[in-house]
């Protein structure tokens, strides 16, 4: 690989290093010999998409994983961290990308976990909460430090979690997907904060899905995809475009847009839904929405993380109850339904999450796909086996599920493989229209154009198709009709001819003036 | 006149019901209230409820002990907070804390149990024996009342013995346990009249009643039924209903003049046999009238 | 077994029974292979052992905990744990004694005798009853079931102290007079030589079975007990299989009473007085995880063999009653033990982290992925 | 509560810590009150109930099963359950009452008398090693703490039945020819009027009370009861925590075991049968979640308490042992109800649902706010 002379030259600046990295987790290969650097001062991003590998190679980075093979540097010596206390005890830093806090626990407890700090009579609590306040205010937060965590708002949580991984003074802060929760003006508090950090000589390794505004504070971008790195430049030479460009693949394509066609008649019709948020006297998280779905039609919605999407599908498939407003299927008001008599009429949901709202890891690919449908293949109140087992052989070939059979445990299924299995259970329910929250997450490309295609033969057959994403190269594939939606209402619509501009523009995501 | 308390076993056996509820009856006769206690063989319950006649200014205290050895200490500190104690139906193994010991003579029952056994089930086989449980003395009491008889006729033989901890659940099953090692049994001897009952439903489900003749230790209202019904041979009458009225008018001297009125701490009750030649005298509950 | 079936998996062109069947028997084989040894193990200690007599003898013994053990391992499936169902049972009983001795309607100044077959039903309706107070404290107020069943269980074993006074009901027999004799052929009979409480409770496992096996209503309950949000949305009725499965419960117990005190023709208050641990304990040397979704009542009835088999054989080879209660108890970390190294094994992609909320109070190495892959 | 918090949560200047410790109290709030009533009830009812005597009598009471209470309290922070506390009392005071009679040493031929503290602290340890083995099956082999704690329950108590054939070690009170006595001074004397079984339960609840809020060893326990996945990212040792909860509760029970034979100067091997129930409930009344993170010594106190001077008092004014059993049902049914109605307005936005692998085991509405990606 030619990059490695290329990294060679600049070794003065790198304080920590990553050779011929490779994880595998049982049969996946999440990192192929992967090269890294983090350098002094500097901001390095690692772009990719869902699944590239990106989190993996930062658990490496910080001690939490330990590489198959490979090795790391640390100030030009080579090094292997045996635990997460021992890489913090190195000076390395992480922000998880999941939520890592225990909710029952308050700021000041949370941001301490692990390495209290202890005086004769126990844990210093009052030096503990000094630091806390010093920290927020570095922030120009107005968190109480003896709040309990899960009285706070996602996007506080989040900060929370960043003040942990400063509050180590660290001298790598590693930062996956630190901003999925903050508001703009967060945001911007934060890059106030990495600037300061990199001033100080602090080395920065950051992720995030939102290309635009990563651009805007790193000094070098580095391109995973699947566990393999495809590029790497300074930020000077490299625009989006190069981005996408090496994320995704030269000539990757996710569908084609869709012709203008006629649709059928409105086959869902959303009014004026109102859903509470999760603090009653707040902000409705969904907010007089309204909605029509034509048969045949391929509705988009956009939107941030936390505009509101997630609660709205579910609540139109039941699981919420609305404040108020209807939802009308085929002109039949169903709000009052229970979800079962839902599916019933012809609406269906594919979860966002599909291993905590999709999946029931304990039952076969076979179960899964026909857990659905069950009623249709009851006879005289015993389940008809052999009409099961036809109606899992169709789902498996209709949605083109990579599987050695309807017997195999689910858990031996690729991500996108498994996500195609949700989507079959609900298929198979044969449903005029479709709700699908956010389908593409975490799985790879090619099973992403292939679930876009399954949608995009559906609806040619006159299904009804609404679907979430949070990536806009999505929105302008398969879709007929983009909706963007922004704290829980409407704030702009666009049919398939939009641009990725318009869009990212309308959701208020923070396109960073340079 | 104050408060008597009355601490009992386990209510949820007859036997006990009636000595508390005779005891109560008497004391509430004599003028006193009475307050009903169970430990139901829980030492640290038996305690729990001392301290609380204790708490209640009782006058006096009738205690059937949960465990010859383990309620020693319950016994002392309710004499210590100077409230006798009169013990009904077992002993606790130390003399000079207790105003008064009032039990059956269980091994005086007990043999006279294995005598009228012997004359039903006759002197020569096999035979099996259901125990209660071993932390409870009268348990190895009638044991070995039974063994001293029985072991006089070279010709029976104990093939058989388990302990069923007073239950008849546990009666039941045991015995249809014994019974598939130990098809051939002429009789089968048990510690009280419950296992006896229980044993006696799974002879009756095997059909062997008629071979395998049993008997029983209490004289419950269950057992003279079982007699009546000529299921069961013979019961040991504990004569728990007068002694458990003996040792409310004992206290009731006691209070009244210092003196049980008893010549002795300890004072056995001769236990009688009944079977189905004096089953018709059985007018109340544990009570064999002239 | 893990690596087994799915490398199993991997070779296409088996029939897809038969590779199941494989795994499954497998897993099952612990169970098989323990009772094969304890019957073994006792038969060569003692001739009687191994008799038809005595299997009869030791199978209705096992009839009655094995009845409390098919209704919790409905509750275990769900995810959930049933404390008060050797209350019930001894509620139940109660409630046969009672209506057994007439009930006397003081309105009409007469005292009505139910034949024996009203009885069962109102036992059995009483039984229904508890289930549904656990199955609503936990479905519908979300109280946790350890805690909800635990204070039914109190109270339900206080219900049945305060029908008498503690006092036991006697001679259940019947009267000829009344109409309602015939409560101790349940306990007394044979069909063709096997005791009647022993069919009914091969009819329950059988039907129990299938339910689970090939009806709706079993797949919705593995779904449930899998994963109850994802069966949620795929229109599973996740609240009505949960108070089912407690009222499922309920009703088994009720009918292990009925079989014990027509077996004892007698009905004592504290009949059943911490059976429920048997129970749970058959259910999980059966195989079942406590966190729901895996199990089957085959299983079930192995763990129930198994530990009736063993305290009877260790009854008929004259071996102390406290041996038992310690081979009860190795019995029980044996088998989990087993379990829980074979699943640990096996559910390796998301870290089982020790001390978490469902890693300690439930099957490790089962908590679901917490984050899409 | 949760609709009053998070009002006062909006109004901005209110002092953190005031808003706080109202929470709280409102969250203790209905144990303290539970019990103010029951101090009321009975006091209205019998002249003898509210007597300095008397509440050192039922605190005495409380102190036996208080203590398995505070060892349960930081198991169930953890996450987990401990069944066999009341077999490990029950064992302890065995060991305590073997070693009073002393020990023959067949080698050296000579019969060697332990002094009282030896005696303790053996019987402290003998209780940690129960302790351990629940740890070390719950935390390295993974096995669920219901089940392995209930296998250890047997298990033990049929080792302490075994030990004297089921029969109880009388006269703790030693010998002073033999340099051992003083063993009834635990549970005799009194210290300042008060007895001294109460003041060592004092001393280790306040104690425990400091480890759980001042040291990190209790920030640990909340942590990784809260979410085991960050404590262990954060560096937090939550095996060794969870290992310890366990070694702890234990020797809790070891000297609860204490406790009691020394003020029944008598060691009984079924002391203490079911009593792990009673702790659960203690604990579960005063406010801890079964889910874990949730819960202090305060509480576990009051619910101990609530319990003890409630079947103390039923006792008193001579009510039936069978209302007793159903008063405690009420109690913790009661309890938990109002427990999760609370919670279950709070945590909305993850929906607990009912049958789920956590929400039936313990807590629900208490899932950990999981983050898409
Ligand atoms: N603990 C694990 N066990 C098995 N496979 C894993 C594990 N963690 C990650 N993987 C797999 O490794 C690959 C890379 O995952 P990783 O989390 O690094 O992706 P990512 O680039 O961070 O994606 P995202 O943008 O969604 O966060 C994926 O295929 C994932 O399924
Ligand atoms: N775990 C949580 N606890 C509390 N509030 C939450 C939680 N998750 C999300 N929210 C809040 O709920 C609101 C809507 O979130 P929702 O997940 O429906 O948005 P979304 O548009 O679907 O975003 P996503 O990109 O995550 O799918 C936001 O205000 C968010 O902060
Ligand atoms: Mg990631
Ligand atoms: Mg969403």
């Amino acid at each position: 690989m030619s990059a490695a002379v290329q990294i060679a030259d600049v070794s003065d600046d790198v304080v920590l290093s990553a050779r011929n990295v490779v994880k595998t987790y049982g049969s996946t290969q999440a990192l192929r010999n992967v090269d890294f650097d983090v350098r002094r001062g500097k901001v390095t991003t690692l772009f990719g998409e869902n699944g590239a590998g990106k989190s993996t190679l930062m658990k490496i980075l910080s001690g939490v994983e330990r590489p198959t093979s490979g090795e790391l540097t640390l100030d030009g010596r080579p090094i292997s961290f045996s635990s997460s206390t021992d890489a913090r005890s190195y000076g390395v830093s992480i922000i998880h990308q999941e939520l890592s806090l225990a909710p029952n626990l308050n700021v000041r407890d949370n941001i301490f976990m692990g390495r209290e700090i202890r005086s004769a009579k126990g844990v210093d609590f009052a030096e503990e909460e000094r630091q806390v306040r010093v920290l927020m205010k570095g922030l120009n937060q107005e968190i109480d430090p003896l709040t309990p965590v899960e009285r706070l708002r996602l996007g506080q949580q989040q900060i929370v979690e960043i003040a942990r991984a400063l509050s180590i003074n660290a001298r790598i802060l590693i930062m996956d997907e630190p901003t999925s929760a903050l508001s703009a003006h967060e945001v911007e508090l934060l890059f106030r904060v990495v600037h300061d950090l990199t001033a100080r000589g602090v080395a920065i390794v950051y992720i995030s899905h939102h290309l635009e505004e990563a651009l805007h504070i790193t000094n070098h971008a580095v391109v995973l995809r699947d566990g393999v790195v495809t590029a790497r430049a300074d930020v000077e030479d490299i625009d989006l475009e190069w981005i996408v460009r090496h994320m995704a693949g030269e000539n990757f394509n996710l569908g084609t847009p869709p012709e203008q066609r006629d649709f059928g008649d409105v086959v869902l019709s959303i009014r004026d839904l109102i859903v509470a948020g999760p603090v009653r006297a707040g902000p409705p998280v969904v907010d007089r929405m309204s909605l029509d779905v034509r048969a045949g039609e391929i509705v988009c919605i956009y939107g941030l993380m936390g505009a509101g999407r997630t609660e709205m599908l579910e609540c139109i498939a039941g699981r919420d109850v609305p404040e108020s407003g209807s939802v009308l299927l085929c002109g039949q008001n169903v709000a009052r339904l229970s979800i079962a008599a839902r599916i019933e009429k012809g609406l269906a949901l594919v979860p966002e999450d599909r291993q905590r709202d999709g999946l029931v890891q304990t039952m076969t690919v076979g179960r899964n796909l026909s857990l659905a449908s069950i009623t249709s293949f009851v006879r005289h109140l015993v389940l008809s086996s052999s009409r099961e087992e036809s109606l899992v052989d169709e789902s498996i070939s209709d949605v083109h599920i990579k599987t050695a059979g309807g017997w195999a445990p689910i858990g031996s299924l690729s991500g996108g493989n498994q996500q195609k299995v949700v989507i079959g259970k609900m298929l198979a329910t044969h449903p005029k229209a479709i709700l699908l929250d956010e389908p593409s997450r975490g799985i790879d490309v090619g099973a992403k154009a292939e679930v876009f295609r399954i949608l995009a033969k559906r609806a040619e057959a006159g299904l009804a198709v609404v679907f979430t994403t949070s990536e806009v190269s999505e929105c302008l594939s398969i879709a007929h009709r983009i909706i963007v939606m922004r704290r829980g209402r409407i704030a702009a619509e666009f049919g398939a001819d939009a641009t990725k501009e318009d869009i990212m523009a309308a959701s208020g995501e923070a396109v960073v003036a340079a | 006149a104050g408060l008597i308390s009355i601490i009992v076993n386990d209510p949820a056996n007859p036997y006990w019901m009636a000595e508390g509820n005779i005891a109560a009856s008497e004391a509430k006769k004599l003028g006193y209230t009475a307050n009903v206690g169970a430990h139901k063989g829980d030492t640290n319950v038996e305690s729990n409820l001392i301290d609380t006649a204790i708490t209640n200014h009782s006058v006096a205290i009738i205690l059937d002990p949960a465990n010859a050895s383990g309620s020693i200490g319950a016994v002392r500190k309710a004499v210590s907070a100077h409230i006798p104690v009169f013990l009904v139906n077992a002993e606790i193994n130390q003399s000079g804390l207790a105003k008064a010991q009032l039990v059956s003579n269980n091994a005086q029952g007990a043999a006279l149990g294995a005598q009228e056994w012997i004359k039903r089930v006759g002197e020569k086989g096999n035979y099996a024996e259901l125990l209660g449980s071993p932390s409870d003395n009268n348990a190895a009491t009638r044991s070995n009342g039974y063994e001293t008889v029985l072991t006089q006729y070279p010709d029976l033989h104990k093939v058989a013995s388990q302990v069923a901890n007073w239950d008849r659940t546990q009666g039941h099953d045991k015995m249809q346990s014994m019974l598939q090692a130990h098809p051939n049994i002429v009789g089968l001897i048990s510690g009280n009249d419950e296992m006896a009952l229980g044993a006696i439903a799974a002879l009756k489900e095997t059909g062997k009643l008629a071979s395998i003749k049993v008997g029983g230790f209490d004289g419950s209202p269950d057992a003279v039924s079982a007699i009546k019904a000529g299921e069961l041979q013979y019961t040991v009458l504990q004569p728990v209903a007068i002694f458990s009225k003996k040792a409310v008018d004992q206290a009731d001297a006691f209070l009244k003049n210092g003196k049980t009125g008893a010549s002795a701490e300890k004072q056995l009750y001769d236990c009688v046999i009944i079977d189905r030649d004096n089953v018709s005298h059985y007018t109340a509950p544990f009570t064999l009238s002239d | 077994m893990a690596g087994l079936t799915s490398s199993l998996g991997t070779r296409p062109g088996t029939p897809m029974k038969a590779r199941f069947d494989i795994g499954r028997l497998l897993l099952e084989g612990r169970a098989f292979l323990a009772l094969i040894v304890i019957v073994a193990v006792f038969s060569s200690l003692s001739p009687y052992y191994l008799t038809v007599a005595n299997m009869m003898t030791m199978s209705s013994h096992v009839a009655i905990f094995g009845m409390l053990a098919i209704g919790m391992l409905l509750v275990v499936l769900n995810g959930g744990i049933d404390l008060s169902v050797g209350s019930t049972l001894g509620l139940s009983g109660m409630v046969a004694g009672f209506l057994m001795q007439g009930v006397t309607l003081s309105y009409f100044g007469v005292t009505a005798y139910p034949p024996v077959w009203v009885t069962a039903i109102l036992c059995c309706l009483v039984g229904g009853l508890v289930g549904l107070v656990n199955g609503v404290l936990i479905a519908r107020f979300k109280v946790p079931a350890f805690v909800a069943t635990l204070g039914v269980m109190y109270m339900v074993r206080g219900l049945a102290l305060l029908m008498t006074n503690g006092l036991t009901y006697n001679d259940l027999g019947g009267q000829t007079a009344h109409g309602n004799t015939g409560f101790d052929w349940l306990g007394f009979n044979r069909l063709a030589g096997v005791p009647i409480g022993v069919v009914v409770f091969a009819v329950i496992a059988v039907v129990t079975s299938v339910l689970l096996s090939r009806a709706a209503f079993g797949r919705w309950l593995y779904a449930s007990g899998g994963n109850a949000r994802a069966a949620e949305l795929s229109g599973v009725p996740v609240r009505i299989v949960q108070v089912s499965v407690y009222v499922f419960s309920g009703v088994c117990a009720a009918i292990g009473g009925l079989i014990l005190s027509s077996q004892l023709t007698s009905a004592g208050p504290t009949a059943g007085t911490s059976y429920e641990l048997t129970a749970i304990a058959a259910v999980v040397v059966g195989g079942a995880a406590l966190t729901g979704g895996r199990g089957n009542v085959r299983g079930t009835l192995l763990g129930a063999f198994v530990i009736g088999f063993l305290s009877d054989g260790l009854v008929i080879i004259g071996i102390s009653a406290y041996w038992q209660t310690v081979f009860t108890g190795a019995v029980i970390v044996l088998a989990v033990l087993l379990n829980a190294l074979q699943y640990h094994k096996r559910g390796r992609r998301p870290q089982a982290l020790p001390g978490g909320p469902t890693s300690s109070l439930a099957r490790a190495g089962q908590t679901l992925p917490t984050r899409p892959a």
